[in-house]
């Protein structure tokens, strides 16, 4: 029994096995929940790093039987990646949590609707926690459809925790759209068990799909996904969702739920179709560039300090998608197409920034509005000058948003770029910096409420320091990635963009 | 002897220095006040014990030389013959004037500021006297020309300020046409060459055009008209009349007497020895004739005593730039030409400042009562004027006829042409000083009424009198003391009292004669000393050249950049305000966009799905 | 699925039932949750755009997929013919579901734990059945109702014997825990409906213990077998049936469970609160007034 | 055309139809049913198209998915109904309605442009 | 103590960085009423900076040299190196902060929100000292843009619309460019191939020959980058819009840090990545040459016609900024000389000027030269130390802006660019134009009646506070020192020949 079994069981039953502890519901049960989830996660993600760094790719062969009859748990570079941030930012948001909700204790489910919040936020997230390292360790396709249905229901509860009338519909309008696509992922899932016969990903990339069936499957499967990670023409759900949402679930949603489908289809597109097409990569990459434009766009018209983040992860999601054609600058002829290096760290390195960073501005805009329980721009200034820890956390995450430094975003972007201008891709070139300008557009336009003179001096809960600190974490760890990444590009190379060739 | 003779040459410029200085520190401002007006001792008593020395071998060898390497870019100090002349005059006038400025302004409420500016000036002039290096040199000129402002303006009144805006703007044009040949000397010499043997050979590197910059010719150009800006050539004059007439009297007559002749040691220490530059000797010699004519006829036509001093120096300076220019032609001359260049210089400095104390003191005489008391100052006064129109026997003579002798040494069309220009000089002159006694004589009204109140003969007068009296007696008895100021080298003898006294007295009776038949034909006695009828009307007015200067530039049509400026901010605002017309649309967009998702899944998730299959399958 | 809904009191739904019949305002018109005839379906000229382009993707879909079963060669049904032996059971379809992919079921009881989660998260409120107080006050097993009583006296017994011998054939013949469990879930339903099963609801302790027992039962056998074979799931030689009828026992009464509680435990409809409108949807997402933070009274409880 | 073949067709059939639906119907439980619809139009397609190789050989692979996927498709639409029913609850429709926020005033309300 | 064994530590540099940046973080978690604290935390970390900084100036000119680096990502990593040039550079931003600190703790005194501004102002200083000390493009940018953000809060810290208008016009400028300078520095690594900096320029003749096209845009790329900060012309407009910030950030920032990171961009621009003759053959040295002489006439004019002093002032930066571009710009290392040095000179005269415009507005409210009528009466020793910096800034010997007009005169000639010459004397021209009005004002103007001494009760011994008063007369008679003692081996020029000597440029 090497390690693998091991760190991988712990990183998916661990935090699946704490949502049940965390189901008693009474106050000790939920913290010994989240501390179990988090352990567990932690511990396990950071094995499987170390392993992976050492010996490359490992798999974990369930229930002991082989490829095409079992499911195997298979980790490499970018799942180990994605697992090690999915623990930071989720350990700092179960943190955030306890002190959210407010006194445990004292709450009562039955009554008050944030007592209720509190004791069914714990079990759904470690649900979502789980079916996440699910996703980021499966390298089975049905797998893969049952645990995006334990992602979209939970996020979906987690979006309705909310009590008001808003937070509701815009919570039912996301599990349909996640419903929706998770039935057209089955679709092209049936598709390719009708064309190859086999459920794995490793066999199907061995197959190299090409004809016409695997092409619609892809399609539909691509669909399916983007509803899911709100690509551009299908992102209208994501910001009244994650606007709504209670604070921490908000952090959750935008930081590391949307990876989840994210993470899905780059393994399809790259690992398994090898590329797919390079007319499909350059639509990825013009549906990436749209988004930036029109998320940007919108987050600089919105009055609410959630709506301008919400449609952030909009524009964020954007620049993930303008790693597709960058990654095959000689496009994919020839029998191995030459993956840039570049491209591919330069965009895990945004993803991994945009999680942290987004989580970190959630959590200090939710600071806010746990304090004066107002989420205008305008009512900021009255509330930035006696949070500043929280705003301080805002502006990093933004910074890192915007790829300025010192932050993982400037490196990320820096390696993006100068794999764009490499291959002379002077679109993408404009995209990018475009982009990086108008996110510095919104950013400085909370900022501009923030540094106002007037601090108006309402009534003002005092928000737990705890609170504080875990949005200023999230920020400074994207900050000293931008310091400090080798060890990120180093474990991202063991497996690369196409793992199983 | 060595050590105090280097001692005393740092000490002559630092000490107004450390004087100055004293007037930042509220407490320390009284003993500023008591000492500026000595502060100009070190320099004369480093004059007179260099004097003692035995003459050096050849003329330009130093004296004594100190170098401070640290300071500024190595600013070396040397005292040679020419130096330690015009020190000596130079120290005297600004004792005289210290002394009779200490009297003249007791009652003024502002003297604080003048004694600062005093002591500036003072160390600028001292400074670039001793000053053996290009940059040193250029140092104490900026030091003086800025600080000289200072006492242009004392009076703060608005035709003060008037011409002290058209001195300083004078001023900076010299100071940048200066820069200008010193930065293609520094260029050719690639660093800060010495006066003396350094600058010679850059001269000669320039003339033979391996400098980097312009010729030597325009070079020489350039250095001369920013020195003749100091020293009133023509068309760079216009400052002169203006400055005085409201300058405190002491500081007119330190102006006059002493800071006008650092544009000539400028263009002794500067201009080349050796290399012959004929276009800027024609250039010299053309202005000094100008400027020598042109200041008696403008003097004439005055009526404040000061503006006619003023024109009566602008002759004068004509008179030394015409030598210059010989001395910058015929190399050959140098001995000669330099010696009575000196001997000019000097006699001019005292002669000068005692006119124009004497003015001062002519305003401190009260009206009416004691026409005893203005008599006297009126004979005093007519000792430097005879002197400055070259009554044989006078520093007058003395120095014209040395440069008659030197320019006989060169024969030729020039010498002849100056055969006759010399007596109409002298007659002009007599007539402008004729001119300036008529117009003290009707000095009625004092300058500033308000500290007219005369003076016992106490401790003020004795002050105010003193320095005049030495002035004029100095004056007066050139003759003695000037062969020993200037260093004589061996082969210059010269002319002694005796020679040339008919030429030379022939004009100044002319003169003298003219002035009594005008004088005396103006019967009532308040239109005594004014011009005849005929010659009133031609009235130059002040600053003459500048009055068309200043019409036209008040006529150029000068780009106004903050109209421009508002233009571009008016379109900017027009710009934010269509950009936000477009927000509100965009934000009507982005209410759709919300919308459209019960809309949107309906066409947009197929779209999307088809143009995937599409592209997928072709690719 | 949807049973007789009864709209309630406005607001009020105290966690203990009324028991009364619904008294609410318009009890003869139907809910409005059943009132709509399509007039905000969205404009027709872009529902039948739609449907003119997806006639063609059908055509094509349906083409493409006709021909492309043929290439594939049909390894998976031999190799899992091959190895079912070693499974401990004989039905190849449980085989595939408890031990080839044991884990895909486990996260498919993990989902309905995360349906089940997420419904009580949403807001409390109680569907109560069965007869008026009155009726129940006699305590007979369907009280006044001949006809219904009969029908529990025949069904439930059936029911409950039926999914015992499910569970147990599952093994062999194409049955299992879900069959199982949703029978049993029937039955209970049922037994609700007329009012003799007290509703369970989801603050009892003993219902989430039983619910999560499946998933728990699941997950720590996984562990358990892990240090024995190496893997998780793997059942060790010889222990693969027991093991297997184990979990497919305590699948099928967490089935059941859940399936109940998921029918039961669906809130009614409170009347709609005003005082949630003046909150700042995004500013106080949990609706907590700003009293000073350590009172725990809330007053807009819903 | 075997009857697999059919089995086949219908489900794309039922896919596409319960795809128009849920898109085009604005009431909740359309939305819901319709979901349900195209979760058994794939298991047609799952059980018919792969069948279609060899028909004599049941294949028990597509049948755990089956099994599986309709569990998880009854979860789901309980949880649908579940929120379908709070939706009414809180907004008093059966309907997504619009999010009324866009129609605040902007915060810096732009001065009338000069 | 003997200090050899310091003087051989590597990490020397780093030590540098951190001296600001640990103070301004510990200040961030401060509370606002913990003065005491901040200001001792803060005038700490000056100190040590200034010592570390001396130490290094003694193993620099012993010929020591200090890199340190950190890798970021393989093939990209921040690289710190205290060679002469970097040490120009870090000298005079060590020295003013310290200056600076005690200034802004007096001119503060009593006024919100200060734990914010001293802790970005410590962040500041800390990326314009790892900015100095870049050994490579992608530290240079890292710094760069980092300054960008850090300065952001300053310039807006009074809060007022008008402070929030001018922090958006200096972001809309600086990060525009600032974009532009990454895309330029990217293009740079992939088409040289690395982001070296090395004395004489990475890029080889034949590369420029072969693709012109390309490396005109790389070099415009990277120009605009560094002139946005530079106040080269046609991007110059945001710092007189930056003067509404308070005076010890127009002093530090806006005379000092801030611009100067531009000016030594262009240096390092034209001399360690490019290489001078390089940069010259491409035509792209005149370009930027002829740009920096355009932006010292057109901001001289531009400052004739303002009234407000810190507008004035600002103006006069932007023009004098060009000097330092048209310095490094020409063929010759007289005028190299010349640019570095007045990097420092500007820096010292115009910080003096600042200081004084700020005393003059805490202490008499007045804002406008046409209110400065007698302030020389009412505050002598300010007006002296104004005196100092508007005489050096027009160029007048003995203050140290004479030294570098000189050698910039200089080497314009040895490069055989005469109109340089003429450039620099219409320059100094305007400037006299626009200055001396102000000195005229101030000293010969009758003053307001309220400043009458003894008019408000009995004045305190010094014209205003000492804090206040020590940083202006300190900073002037530093410009004196910098002229008067030029010759020395330590002074700016001293330090500017050691660069030269040492082939580090």
């Amino acid at each position: 029994m090497t390690g693998a079994e091991l760190w991988t069981t712990a990183a998916v039953f661990g935090p699946l096995l704490a949502s049940l502890v965390a189901l008693g519901g009474r106050p000790a049960a939920l913290k010994a929940g989240l501390l179990l989830g988090s352990v567990t996660t932690l511990a396990g993600s950071l094995g499987l790093w170390l392993q992976v760094l050492q010996h490359g790719p490992v798999r974990h062969l369930l229930g002991g039987w082989g490829a095409p009859l079992g499911i195997e748990l298979w980790a490499d570079g970018f799942s180990v990646v994605m697992l090690a941030v999915t623990a930071l930012v989720g350990a700092a948001v179960s943190l955030y949590s306890l002190s959210y909700f407010g006194d445990l204790s004292t709450l009562d489910a039955e009554t008050s609707p944030a007592g209720r919040a509190a004791r069914y936020f714990v079990p759904l997230w470690l649900l979502l926690w789980s079916a996440l390292n699910g996703i980021y360790l499966s390298a089975d396709l049905f797998n893969l459809y049952v645990t995006l249905e334990i992602l979209g229901l939970a996020a979906a509860a987690l979006v309705t925790l909310a009590v008001t009338p808003r937070a509701t519909v815009a919570g039912m309008r996301y599990l349909i759209v996640s419903l929706v696509g998770s039935m057209l992922f089955l679709l092209g899932v049936a598709l390719l068990y009708t064309e190859f016969g086999t459920l794995a990903l490793e066999e199907l990339s061995a197959a190299a799909p090409g004809g016409p069936m695997a092409a619609t499957s892809l399609a539909l499967m691509t669909v399916g996904m983007a509803a899911k990670t709100a690509l551009f023409p299908l992102h209208a759900w994501l910001p009244p969702a994650h606007a709504g949402a209670p604070a921490p679930a908000s952090a959750l949603l935008s930081a590391v739920v949307v990876k989840g489908s994210f993470f899905i289809l780059v393994r399809l597109w790259f690992a398994v179709y090898g590329g797919g097409s390079e007319a499909g990569l350059v639509l990825m990459g013009g549906l990436g560039a749209a988004a930036i434009l029109w998320g940007s766009v919108l987050a600089l018209r919105q009055r609410s300090l959630k709506r301008v983040i919400a449609y952030s992860t909009v524009a964020q999601l954007g620049y993930m998608f303008v790693m597709f054609p960058l990654l095959a600058p000689e496009g994919l002829g020839g029998p191995d197409p030459r993956w840039s290096d570049d491209a591919w760290i330069g965009g895990i390195l945004l993803a991994v920034s945009h999680a942290l960073a987004k989580a970190s501005m959630f959590m200090a805009a939710g600071n806010m509005s746990y304090a004066v329980a107002r989420d205008g721009l305008r009512d900021i200034s009255g509330v930035a000058h006696r949070l500043p820890m929280s705003f301080l956390a805002f502006g990093l995450g933004g910074l890192s948003l915007a790829g300025l430094p010192p932050s993982a975003g400037f490196v990320g972007k820096w390696l993006l770029l100068r794999e764009a201008l490499s291959a002379g891709g002077w679109f993408w070139v404009a995209i990018i910096t475009v982009g990086g300008l108008l996110t510095i557009a919104y950013v400085l336009k909370v900022l501009r409420h923030a540094l106002d003179r007037e601090a108006s001096d309402g009534d003002f809960r005092p928000v737990p320091r705890r609170m504080e600190w875990a949005a200023l974490l999230l920020a400074l760890a994207s900050a000293s990635l931008g310091v400090r990444a080798t060890e990120v590009f180093q474990v991202l190379l063991q497996g690369g963009v196409q793992p199983w060739t | 002897m060595e050590g105090l003779l280097s001692v005393l040459l740092v000490l002559t410029w630092s000490f107004p220095l450390f004087v100055a200085l004293l007037w930042t520190s509220a407490r320390l401002r009284g003993a500023g006040l008591q000492l500026a007006p000595f502060a100009a001792l070190p320099g004369l008593l480093l004059a007179l014990l260099a004097g003692g020395l035995p003459a050096p071998p050849e003329v330009g060898a130093p004296m004594t030389e100190v170098t401070l390497p640290l300071l500024f870019t190595g600013v070396d100090l040397v005292l040679d013959g020419t130096g330690r002349s015009f020190l000596l005059f130079t120290s005297i006038l600004w004792l005289a004037g210290g002394l009779f400025a200490r009297a003249y302004h007791a009652t003024d409420v502002r003297r604080g500021r003048f004694f600062l500016f005093f002591s500036l000036t003072l160390a600028g002039n001292l400074g670039l006297i001793v000053a053996g290096d290009m940059l040193a040199f250029y140092l104490f000129f900026a030091l003086m020309t800025f600080a000289a402002y200072g006492l242009v303006v004392h009076a703060a009144s608005t035709e003060a300020l008037r011409a002290g805006k058209v001195y300083i703007v004078m001023a900076i044009v010299g100071e940048v046409l200066l820069l200008a040949g010193l930065f293609s000397l520094g260029g050719t010499f690639g660093g800060n060459p010495a006066f003396g043997a350094q600058l010679e050979s850059t001269w000669v590197d320039l003339a033979a055009g391996e400098g980097p910059t312009f010729g030597g010719a325009a070079v020489a150009l350039l250095l001369a008209s920013g020195l003749g800006v100091k020293a009133g050539l023509i068309p760079l004059h216009l400052w002169l009349p203006l400055a005085h007439p409201v300058a405190p009297t002491a500081a007119s007559a330190l102006l006059s007497g002493a800071m006008i002749k650092a544009g000539l040691l400028g263009w002794m220490r500067v201009l080349p020895a050796e290399t012959p530059l004929p276009e800027a000797s024609t250039v010299l010699l053309v202005t000094g004739a100008l400027a020598a004519l042109y200041g008696v006829v403008a003097g004439i036509l005055q009526d404040d005593p000061k503006t006619v001093l003023a024109y009566s120096s602008v002759s004068q300076m004509g008179y030394m730039a015409m030598g210059t220019g010989l001395l910058v032609a015929h190399p050959e001359l140098a001995p000669w030409a330099g010696v009575a260049l000196m001997l000019y210089a000097v006699h001019h400095g005292i002669a000068k400042g005692a006119l124009f104390l004497s003015v001062g003191l002519a305003d401190r005489v009260p009206r009416g009562d004691g026409d005893r008391a203005r008599w006297w100052i009126l004979g005093g006064t007519t000792l430097p004027a005879l002197a400055l129109a070259g009554l044989p026997l006078t520093s007058g003579a003395l120095a014209k006829n040395t440069l008659k002798e030197g320019l006989g040494e060169m024969g030729g069309t020039t010498y002849s042409v100056l055969e006759v220009y010399l007596p109409l000089a002298a007659l002009g002159t007599t007539l402008l000083m004729a001119r300036f006694l008529a117009t003290l004589w009707r000095r009625r009204e004092a300058a500033d009424p308000g500290t007219r109140a005369f003076l016992p003969f106490s401790y003020g007068t004795g002050t105010l009198v003193a320095p005049w009296a030495a002035l004029v007696l100095l004056g007066a008895g050139g003759m003695a003391w000037l062969p020993i100021s200037v260093d004589v080298p061996a082969n210059v003898a010269l002319p002694g009292p005796g020679a040339e006294v008919l030429v030379g007295l022939l004009p100044v009776l002319v003169g003298a004669a003219v002035g009594w038949v005008v004088w005396s034909r103006s019967r009532d006695p308040d239109r005594r000393g004014l011009l005849p009828e005929g010659l009133a009307g031609a009235r130059v007015p002040a600053g003459d050249l500048l009055v068309p200067v200043e019409a036209v530039l008040r006529w150029l049509p000068l780009p106004n950049q903050e109209e421009w400026v508002e233009s571009l901010e008016r379109r900017g605002r027009r710009g934010r305000a269509r950009m936000r017309l477009a927000a509100r649309q965009l934000d009507r967009l982005a209410a759709r966009d919300v919308e459209t998702v019960n809309g949107t899944l309906l066409g947009v998730i197929l779209v999307a799905l088809g143009a995937g299959l599409v592209l997928l399958l072709m690719g | 699925m949807m049973g007789p809904s009864s709209s309630h009191g406005p607001g009020v739904s105290s966690p203990s039932p009324s028991g009364d019949a619904p008294t609410g305002p318009d009890a003869s018109s139907p809910s409005p949750l059943l009132r709509d005839h399509g007039e905000r379906d969205g404009p027709p000229l872009l529902r039948w755009l739609l449907g003119l382009f997806l006639v063609p993707v059908g055509i094509l879909l349906a083409l493409g997929l006709k021909g492309a079963a043929g290439s594939r060669d049909p390894r998976i049904p031999d190799l899992i013919a091959k190895h079912l032996p070693e499974t401990g059971v004989s039905n190849p379809v449980t085989g595939v579901l408890l031990n080839f992919r044991g884990y895909d079921t486990l996260l498919e009881i993990a989902v309905l734990v995360a349906a089940m989660v997420a419904v009580w998260s949403l807001d409390r409120g109680q569907r109560h059945f069965g007869l008026p107080a009155s009726a129940s006050a006699s305590g007979g097993a369907g009280g006044g109702r001949p006809f219904l009583s009969a029908i529990l006296r025949l069904a439930v017994p059936t029911a409950f014997l039926t999914a015992v011998y499910l569970t147990w054939m599952g093994s062999s013949e194409p049955a299992g825990a879900f069959q199982a469990g949703a029978l049993l879930a029937g039955a209970g339903v049922l037994l609700s409906v007329a009012g003799v099963l007290r509703p369970l609801t989801a603050a009892a302790l003993p219902v989430r213990i039983v619910a999560a027992g499946g998933v728990a039962g699941f997950v720590v056998t996984g562990i358990a077998v892990l240090p024995f074979t190496g893997a998780f799931l793997a059942y060790p030689e010889g222990w693969a049936y027991p093991l297997i009828l184990g979990l497919e026992a305590a699948l099928a009464v967490a089935v059941a469970v859940i399936l109940v509680e998921l029918f039961v435990d669906v809130p009614s409809i409170p009347a709609h609160d005003a005082a949630l409108d003046a909150v700042d949807p995004y500013g106080d997402p949990l609706g907590r007034a700003l009293a000073p933070d350590p009172s725990p009274a809330d007053p807009e409880a819903p | 055309m075997t009857s697999l073949d059919l089995y086949v067709w219908a489900g794309v059939v039922v896919f596409l139809l319960a795809l128009h639906a849920v898109v085009t119907r604005a009431h909740l439980l359309w939305k819901v049913l319709a979901i349900n619809l195209m979760g058994t139009g794939v298991f047609l397609i799952l059980l018919a198209a792969p069948a279609r190789r060899d028909p004599m050989v049941a294949d028990p692979l597509p049948q755990g998915m089956v099994l599986t996927g309709i569990v998880v498709a009854v979860a789901a639409t309980a949880l649908a109904l579940g929120m379908a029913l709070r939706v009414m609850a809180r907004t008093g429709s059966p309907f997504l309605t619009v999010d009324p926020e866009t129609e605040e005033p902007d915060p810096d309300a732009p001065e009338p442009p000069r | 103590m003997d200090v050899t064994p310091l003087l051989a530590w590597d990490a020397l540099p780093l030590a540098v960085v951190l001296s600001s940046f640990v103070p301004g973080v510990m200040i961030m978690f401060l509370k606002e009423e913990q003065a005491r604290l901040r200001n001792s935390l803060n005038m700490a970390g000056a100190v040590a900076k200034v010592a570390l900084v001396g130490l290094m100036l003694q193993g620099v000119a012993g010929g020591a040299s200090y890199e340190w680096a950190l890798e970021v990502v393989p093939g990209l990593s921040l690289t710190l190196r205290g060679d002469a040039l970097a040490l120009l550079f870090v000298t005079l931003s060590a020295v003013l902060w310290l200056v600076t600190t005690l200034y802004a703790i007096a001119y503060l005194e009593g006024s919100a929100n200060r734990t914010r501004f001293f802790a970005f102002f410590s962040l500041c200083v800390t990326a314009t000292t790892g900015l100095a000390m870049a050994g490579d493009l992608f530290t240079f940018v890292f710094f760069y843009e980092a300054l960008t953000w850090a300065t952001y809060p300053l310039v807006v810290h009074k809060g007022t619309p008008e402070a929030i208008r001018a922090g958006r016009t200096y972001l809309y400028y600086t990060l525009g460019a600032g974009a532009i300078l990454v895309v330029g520095a990217v293009w740079f690594q992939v088409e040289a191939g690395t982001v070296q900096f090395a004395a004489g320029g990475v890029v080889d003749a034949t590369a420029v020959a072969s693709g012109p096209i390309t490396w005109a845009f790389i070099f415009a790329f990277l120009l605009i980058g560094m002139g946005v900060k530079s106040a080269l012309f046609p991007i110059h407009g945001w710092l007189p819009t930056a003067m509404v910030a308070p005076a010890p950030v127009s002093a530090l920032l806006h005379a000092v840090a801030v611009v100067k990171a531009g000016a030594f961009g262009i240096t390092r621009l034209l001399h360690s990545l490019f290489g001078i003759e390089v940069a010259w053959e491409m035509g792209a040295a005149v370009a930027v040459a002829a740009l920096a002489a355009f932006t010292i006439v057109y901001a001289s004019v531009r400052a004739l016609s303002q009234d407000d002093l810190k507008k004035v002032l600002a103006f006069s930066t932007v023009s004098q900024l060009s000097y330092i571009a048209l310095g490094v710009a020409l063929l010759d290392p007289l005028a190299h000389v010349g640019g570095l040095i007045h990097l420092v000179h500007q820096g010292i005269m115009k910080i003096t000027l600042f200081f004084c415009a700020g005393l003059i507005a805490q202490t008499l409210g007045v804002k406008k030269i046409s209110d400065m009528g007698g302030v020389a009466r009412r505050m002598p020793l300010t007006m002296a130390a104004f005196t100092v910096g508007a005489v050096g800034m027009i160029g007048l010997p003995p203050v140290a802006g004479f030294i570098s007009k000189w050698y910039l005169g200089l080497g314009a000639l040895g490069a055989g660019q005469p109109w340089v010459i003429g450039v620099l004397l219409a320059s100094s021209l305007l400037n006299a134009a626009y200055f001396l009005p102000i000195l005229r004002t101030a000293y010969f103007d009758d003053p307001d009646p309220s400043w009458a001494r003894g008019a408000e009760g009995p004045r305190p011994r010094l014209e205003a506070d000492w804090r206040l008063v020590l940083p202006a007369v300190t900073t002037a008679v530093f410009s004196l020192a910098a002229g008067l003692l030029a010759a020395s081996s330590w002074s700016p020029l001293g330090w500017a020949i050691l660069i030269i000597e040492q082939g580090v440029l």
